[in-house]
């Protein structure tokens, strides 16, 4: 017996123009069949942010079921960055038919708006994830808001810095790849909530210009480049490292014996850098969450199929896990991080 | 049957028939398990998909039958569309800006002076082209970096908007819907086949690029403009590169620095795979083209079938040596069958 | 009316004076032969007349009808001692490139190309690519892209080393027929007898230097006292060279059983025969005739069907005809000497590689292979080709084989050397162990072989002990008899 | 000066000068601005930073001497650390785990086996060596990720913990600090050197592969015994890299699923930097070592410096060039002079 397919999801007014659901998932969804939501990101191989993602959409994915609005799920995309190939696979995913709700992480910010206006308009839901395109005609975007994220780390650092006395003369920033967008926008997130601590504090390099640790995010190449940096610049005493490279910069603190001496803050989660936390030498790092990045959307297209709700506003940002060694107010400890990670495996 | 034509020449013909049965063999077995495979749109697709590939890959070959290497090709293809998109909407890190036209050959004007330092490494100052070619791929991707200042161009939504006539041009470029949707970025891997095929199999630049490949010191004896022609494909290499760069940014829509990912890899193994030497020498456009094919359509085919990601890897992998196998395979059942046919024959 | 005059040429090496002061005058009417030891500078005359190389001074000048021709190398056409053509292109392709007729469509060679080609004998293989075609066939492209060529002044350099006697005649032929035409013809081999046949003057080119001219009475005599005059190295004593069939204990006893062998790509069909120890066996045939696949197939270079049998387990060595197959040109000369030798005496106490063994090896093999080169440790692409042939062959016979099985043993070797090789090859077999020869040259064979076996069309059609068949004359009789037909004649 | 050597053996081993000089110059200049560079602690992390680099690199000298490519030992490198990883800790997708040891010659032996295939398909199958391990490195980035699910395998911090006393043994692999504060990864490096040196100048098997590299018609000719040695030269590969994997994985004390592309590719140009030809047959270990430190000292130099990231790559591909004229160059003056020498003696 057919089920019924409310009036909202079969078209639905958006600030860009009315958007109708395709007369194909339509059919689907009246003889009851799942929906394919498949979530396609710039990278299924990065270290991180691959795993803890596929995580996140099978958990998406999971809650969906749980709730009532079953959906199948799949993760595809290049194994590392590679635009035309991902752009080729949404293209050959679009042509056969087997998407019926896109969550899609661009390579670039805007990156990609021609072919999300390609599923959009071919009636086929699409929110992005982590990377937007905002200029596209997608429904939501879930991410964390990058320069807020490098703000609370920066405040969150300058607090612990000012609290346990450490003199601080110079702060660098660096980057596994510091000519992106989203690492740009962490380090001047992080200068801004530094300098609301200390005003006057001196940074080594702008957000422009963020030293380079590797293009591969592979603790070997950071150091490599980290450990002569801070050989040759001992005025430096923060660094901070805007993805999971921070592990490597505890690593270098450590080697040199600078610990208790040098610090650094950064950004995701690892056995490695929350033992460094705990050891003292990294005070900050913020776990990004990239399963909630990956889960939020699932969640939602499966709603969206079910009920025709979406949010309105189109920035949906997730709150940064912000981690430290004693935790506190909008921050977890160590030991609340290593769950989290346990879980995530 | 094979007596039938029976000379070495047909023979020769046959070179990559190993190849392409793979392909159809790889076809048929998607199209088996997903109808969508050959359907209209998804072979737009799949042409779509080899447009920057084959135009680089083709250049790409004739360094490659000269027994040079060009890797600069990856770094100059985003080169060039950063540079077209910096001159053109302004926000990277140039002072000025300029219209669309001039922008354009600016792009290109930068490609044929990368062409030439490449050649002039190689051919004057005696570097390897590997090492030349090398130096270059840094320093342009460098300069994409530096040039763009890291952020991502989008014509359509710039601040300013450029004039509309303007953007209508750039997107006939290469993202421009012809009758029946075909992408207008698909007649550039026609021309470029033409081009290159022509040039390859019916100039005497072609024919002498086999010649000085093949044998360079008998070349230099034979009195062949070797360094010239070095320069020239070079620069072809280049030109072709930065042309594809732009016409991807113009289908895309948008550009931001370090995006040719893998199409340096690719380009070199699609012109490995097409049965080429990367001693020089031997190789065809035909053979190219095939190469590049088997690539482009094992990621649709992969795509298709849904095959994850980690799989996929080993897909292409295994699948790549499978066809090359066949083709070596094939083409020695072939001589065989030809020396006895000429047996019979003299 | 042509006219090639140089004067005082000089080119150095590094030490080695390769010209010095080199002075001739050449007219065209009649071909002109340069004689001269290897590594006297024939070549390198060659590559300065044709452009190849600049001299370090000196003048060449080239005058047609009393008009002097600015840039010479422009009207000089060269077949080069080592064939300068591309093994990636088909044989007509071949004779195309540089001379393309027009910039667009198929490159076609000029016209006559078949007729060329038939004279050659290589009509059948125009779209054959090269790769697949034996060296003879190679060096006959690159004499038709030479005669091909409308020059003034054309530079054989040892064109025939790998022609048959009745294919040489018909190059000197179209030779004749240059010289004719008004062109200046100069002809470079070891073939003394090709100097008597065919030239009516000879230059003796020795140490860089034109050193003597011989005119009009052209004897083979003549020639080779000039060659060998005030030759400072150690000749192999006269009799120290063991006779014709002497054997190490008066018995042969067989090294290698073929029954009922055919080739893989029926080169040839359904042969037998014992190869004996103790002996020097020649093999003949024209090109095609199975005879240099045979020689292979005994090497153990080239598969085959059939029981080919090793009584002992004799261990082989082979030496293609082509040097781009027998020389690493990225090694030195002691190198190349060494390139085939194991453990056993390349290895030092320590169970390492020993340098000073090497050197020794390379210091040894100069002497007694009479190679001329300045030291062991030069490039061996520094070395005349006589001298790189020296070397493979030395190589082969250094590895100390029992069987050892050599194309065109002598090709590009000077009369002296050629002797000495001839007598290492005799003691060689004289130790009991077996030699197989594969010649293109009668006197080669009545003078270094102890039997011949003559191959036609794939099948044995001959065999005969040298000294049953008496004199050289009669034995090139015998051999161009069996060279024809299969079976003996009726 | 040089007429007291006077040699041609003197002058082969001047081929580097030019290199070795251009490193000095590098040196010199980076020590000019930042004192520290020349530091004790500097120097080591300098060579800790080569180890890798330096074993995959001597190893992939072999291959390229034979005159064949290996495009696999990035992928080896990862793969080998996950299996490790994957086997001893569990937490991957095999179904089982191993005791380190066993778990380590597991690795090892997989390493191995690749070694033999790319063997198999370069040698029996008669594959170009790009295709046969271009082939190679896609299944063992496949597997890599497919055995490790993409995450990231923490040896002291793992659940459950492995006994003490196989932590430590991991840990001296490649992490231990000796007197002096030296990384024993350190003596791999050294060790790889000498290992290496000694195969390729002091034993029957190096010199044979300079002769099969330099003429590989002729090596068969002489009946050197190409086959063989080429499998070989290929498990060497692969076992190097593998090693070069598992060393590093100890040193930096985790391992995720990487894609080494840049250390494959680093590696082919320390080769071809330190002066070996593509096509076989040329180049020394000491310029390997060579090349292996310029580019080393690059990335260190210019970390030190901070100079920004997109001037780097400009700089790197600059000096990278200018490095290798400098050494043409010299090449050819050395020459000269040395037939200048020798013409004075005679
Ligand atoms: N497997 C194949 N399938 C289809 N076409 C092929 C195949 N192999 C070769 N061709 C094409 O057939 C045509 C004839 O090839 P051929 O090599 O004979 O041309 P050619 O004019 O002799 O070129 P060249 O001068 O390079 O030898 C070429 O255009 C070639 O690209
Ligand atoms: N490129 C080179 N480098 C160093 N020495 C060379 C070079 N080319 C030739 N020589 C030397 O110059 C001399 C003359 O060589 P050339 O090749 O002219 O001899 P040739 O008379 O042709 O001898 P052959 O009869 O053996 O061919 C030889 O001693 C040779 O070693
Ligand atoms: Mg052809
Ligand atoms: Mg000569």
């Amino acid at each position: 017996e057919e089920k019924t397919v409310p009036d909202k999801v079969q078209s639905r007014e958006f600030p860009w123009g009315t958007f109708k659901l395709a007369p194909r998932i339509i059919e689907k969804l009246k003889a009851g069949e799942k929906p394919n939501v498949v979530v396609d990101i710039e990278g299924t191989g990065i270290p991180i942010q691959g795993a803890e993602m596929r995580i996140g959409m099978q958990r998406g994915c999971d809650n969906a079921a749980a709730a009532g609005m079953p959906v199948n799920c799949r993760i595809t995309g290049p194994v590392n960055p590679n635009t035309s190939q991902q752009l080729a696979e949404l293209e050959t995913l679009l042509n056969s038919a087997q998407v019926d709700c896109l969550a899609i992480q661009p390579p670039l910010p805007n990156q990609f708006i021609n072919i999300i206006n390609k599923y959009v308009d071919a009636g086929i839901p699409v929110y992005t994830l982590n990377i937007d395109a905002a200029n596209a005609k997608r429904f939501a975007f879930y991410a964390l808001n990058e320069v807020n994220a490098g703000e609370i780390n920066g405040e969150a650092t300058a607090e612990l810095i000012k609290k346990n006395g450490v003199q601080v003369n110079e702060i660098a920033m660096g980057s596994g790849a510091p000519d992106q967008p989203w690492a740009q926008a962490r380090m001047e997130g992080f200068i801004t909530g530094y300098k609301k601590v200390f005003p006057d504090a001196k940074f080594f390099n702008d957000a422009k210009s963020g030293i380079p640790t590797g293009k591969n995010f592979t603790t070997q190449e950071v150091l490599n480049s980290v450990t002569p940096f801070l050989t040759a610049n001992p005025q430096i005493t923060l660094f901070f490292h805007t993805d999971q490279g921070v592990e490597g910069v505890g690593n270098v603190i450590r080697n040199l014996n600078l610990t208790g001496k040098v610090y650094t803050s950064g950004f995701n989660v690892s056995g490695p850098i929350l033992d460094a936390i705990d050891g003292g030498t990294t005070l900050v790092t913020i776990d990004q969450g990239f399963d909630y990045q990956a889960q939020a959307p699932v969640e939602q297209c499966a709603k969206f199929l079910a009920t025709g709700e979406t949010p309105d506003d189109p920035l949906q940002h997730l709150r940064p896990i912000v981690i430290t060694k004693a935790g506190g107010e909008n921050q977890i400890d160590t030991q609340e991080g290593r769950e989290r990670l346990k879980r995530a495996k | 049957m094979l007596r039938t034509f029976g000379t070495q020449k047909a023979l020769n013909n046959l070179r990559t028939l190993g190849l392409a049965l793979a392909i159809v063999l790889i076809a048929a077995l998607v199209q088996s398990q997903r109808a969508a495979f050959l359907s209209f749109d998804n072979v737009l697709t799949l042409l779509r998909s080899m447009v920057a590939l084959g135009m680089i890959a083709f250049a790409q070959k004739l360094v490659i039958l000269l027994g040079e290497i060009d890797l600069s090709v990856g770094a100059i293809y985003g080169l060039a569309a950063i540079l077209t998109a910096t001159l053109w909407l302004g926000g990277g890190s140039l002072p000025f800006t300029l219209p669309l036209i001039p922008a354009l050959i600016c792009a290109l004007l930068v490609a044929v002076l990368a062409g030439v330092i490449n050649g002039f490494f190689t051919v004057r100052a005696g570097l390897p082209s590997f090492i030349a070619t090398l130096g270059m791929l840094n320093v342009a991707e460098g300069l994409q970096l530096l040039v763009s200042n890291a952020s991502t161009f989008t014509p359509a939504y710039n601040d300013p908007l450029p004039p509309a006539w303007e953007l209508s041009l750039f997107h006939v470029l290469g993202g421009a819907l012809l009758p029946f949707g075909i992408p207008s970025e698909i007649l550039w891997l026609v021309a470029a086949f033409i081009f290159f095929w022509i040039i390859r199999h019916r100039t005497i630049f072609g024919f002498r690029l086999v010649a000085i490949g093949g044998n360079p010191d008998a070349a230099r004896v034979a009195r062949l403009p070797v360094a010239k022609y070095k320069y020239v494909v070079f620069i072809l290499s280049a030109v072709m590169a930065a042309l594809a760069g732009i016409i991807d940014f113009s289908y895309v829509g948008s550009v931001g620095p370090t995006q040719s990912g893998s199409l340096l890899f690719s380009a070199i193994a699609a012109v490995v795979i097409g049965g080429a030497s990367l001693n020089g020498g031997r190789g065809t456009i035909v053979g190219t083209l095939l190469g590049v094919i088997l690539l482009a359509m094992l990621n649709n085919g992969l795509a298709l079938l849904g095959v994850g990601s980690f799989i996929q890897l080993i897909f292409i992998g295994v699948v790549t040596i499978a066809a090359v196998w066949l083709d070596t395979i094939s083409q020695k059942l072939i001589r065989r069958a030809g020396q006895r046919s000429a047996e019979a024959t003299t | 009316m042509t006219s090639l005059v140089v004067s005082d040429v000089r080119k150095r090496y590094g030490a080695t004076r390769a010209l010095d002061g080199l002075s001739l005058a050449i007219e065209s009417g009649s071909i002109t032969g340069i004689a001269g030891p290897n590594g006297a500078g024939k070549s390198t005359l060659m590559r300065m007349l044709a452009g190849e190389e600049t001299a370090d001074s000196g003048d060449i000048t080239l005058t047609r009808d009393g008009a002097r021709l600015d840039e010479p190398w422009r009207y000089v056409a060269v077949v080069h001692q080592e064939p300068q053509v591309w093994p990636n292109m088909t044989v007509r392709e071949n004779l195309a490139v540089g001379r393309e007729r027009s910039w667009f469509g198929r490159m076609e060679p000029a016209k006559d190309t078949a007729t060329v080609l038939a004279s050659l004998g290589i009509g059948q293989y125009a779209d054959y690519q090269l790769a697949d075609l034996s060296l003879a066939v190679q060096q006959r492209v690159e004499i038709a892209r030479a005669i091909m060529c409308d020059a003034e002044v054309f530079l054989f350099d040892e064109p025939n080393s790998a022609l048959t006697e009745n294919e040489s005649e018909a190059l000197f032929a179209t030779m004749t027929e240059l010289t004719a035409k008004g062109k200046v013809v100069i002809l470079i081999t070891h073939r003394l007898n090709d100097f008597v046949r065919y030239c009516r003057r000879v230059l003796v080119l020795r140490d860089g230097q034109i050193r003597h001219e011989i005119t009009g009475d052209v004897s083979e005599a003549r020639i080779a006292d000039e060659l060998t005059v005030g030759l400072s190295v150690k000749r192999v004593a006269a009799d120290a060279v063991p006779a014709k069939g002497a054997q190490p204990d008066g018995r042969h006893t067989v090294a290698l059983r073929l029954e009922n062998c055919c080739d893989r790509q029926k080169k040839f069909e359904k042969v037998s025969f014992e190869l004996a120890t103790g002996k020097v066996l020649a093999l003949s045939g024209v090109e095609g005739s199975g005879a240099r696949e045979l020689a292979q197939v005994i090497g153990q270079f080239r598969p085959a069907n059939g029981t080919i049998a090793t009584p002992n387990g004799e261990n082989v060595a082979y030496l293609a005809a082509s040097r781009r197959q027998t020389i690493f040109h990225n090694l030195s000369v002691g190198e190349n000497l060494a390139a085939r030798l194991g453990y056993r005496q390349l290895n030092g106490a320590a169970g390492l590689l020993s340098p000073a063994r090497l050197s020794a090896i390379g210091f040894g093999g100069l002497g007694r292979y009479n190679v001329k080169a300045q030291n062991h440790m030069a490039p061996i692409t520094s070395l005349s080709g006589g001298n790189q042939q020296k070397v493979a062959l030395g190589a082969a016979i250094e590895s100390d084989p029992d069987i050892l099985v050599v194309e065109e043993p002598t090709r590009g070797v000077d009369v002296a050397s050629k002797r000495d090789i001839y007598a290492m090859i005799r003691s060689f077999a004289r130790t009991g162990r077996a030699v197989v020869l594969l010649c293109t040259e009668v006197p080669e064979i009545f003078e270094a072989a102890d039997e011949v076996v003559v191959l036609a069309k794939g099948a044995i059609s001959g065999r005969l002990e040298i000294t049953t068949a008496g004199d050289l004359p009669r034995l090139a009789d015998w051999i161009a008899e069996r060279e024809v037909s299969p079976l003996p004649s009726p």
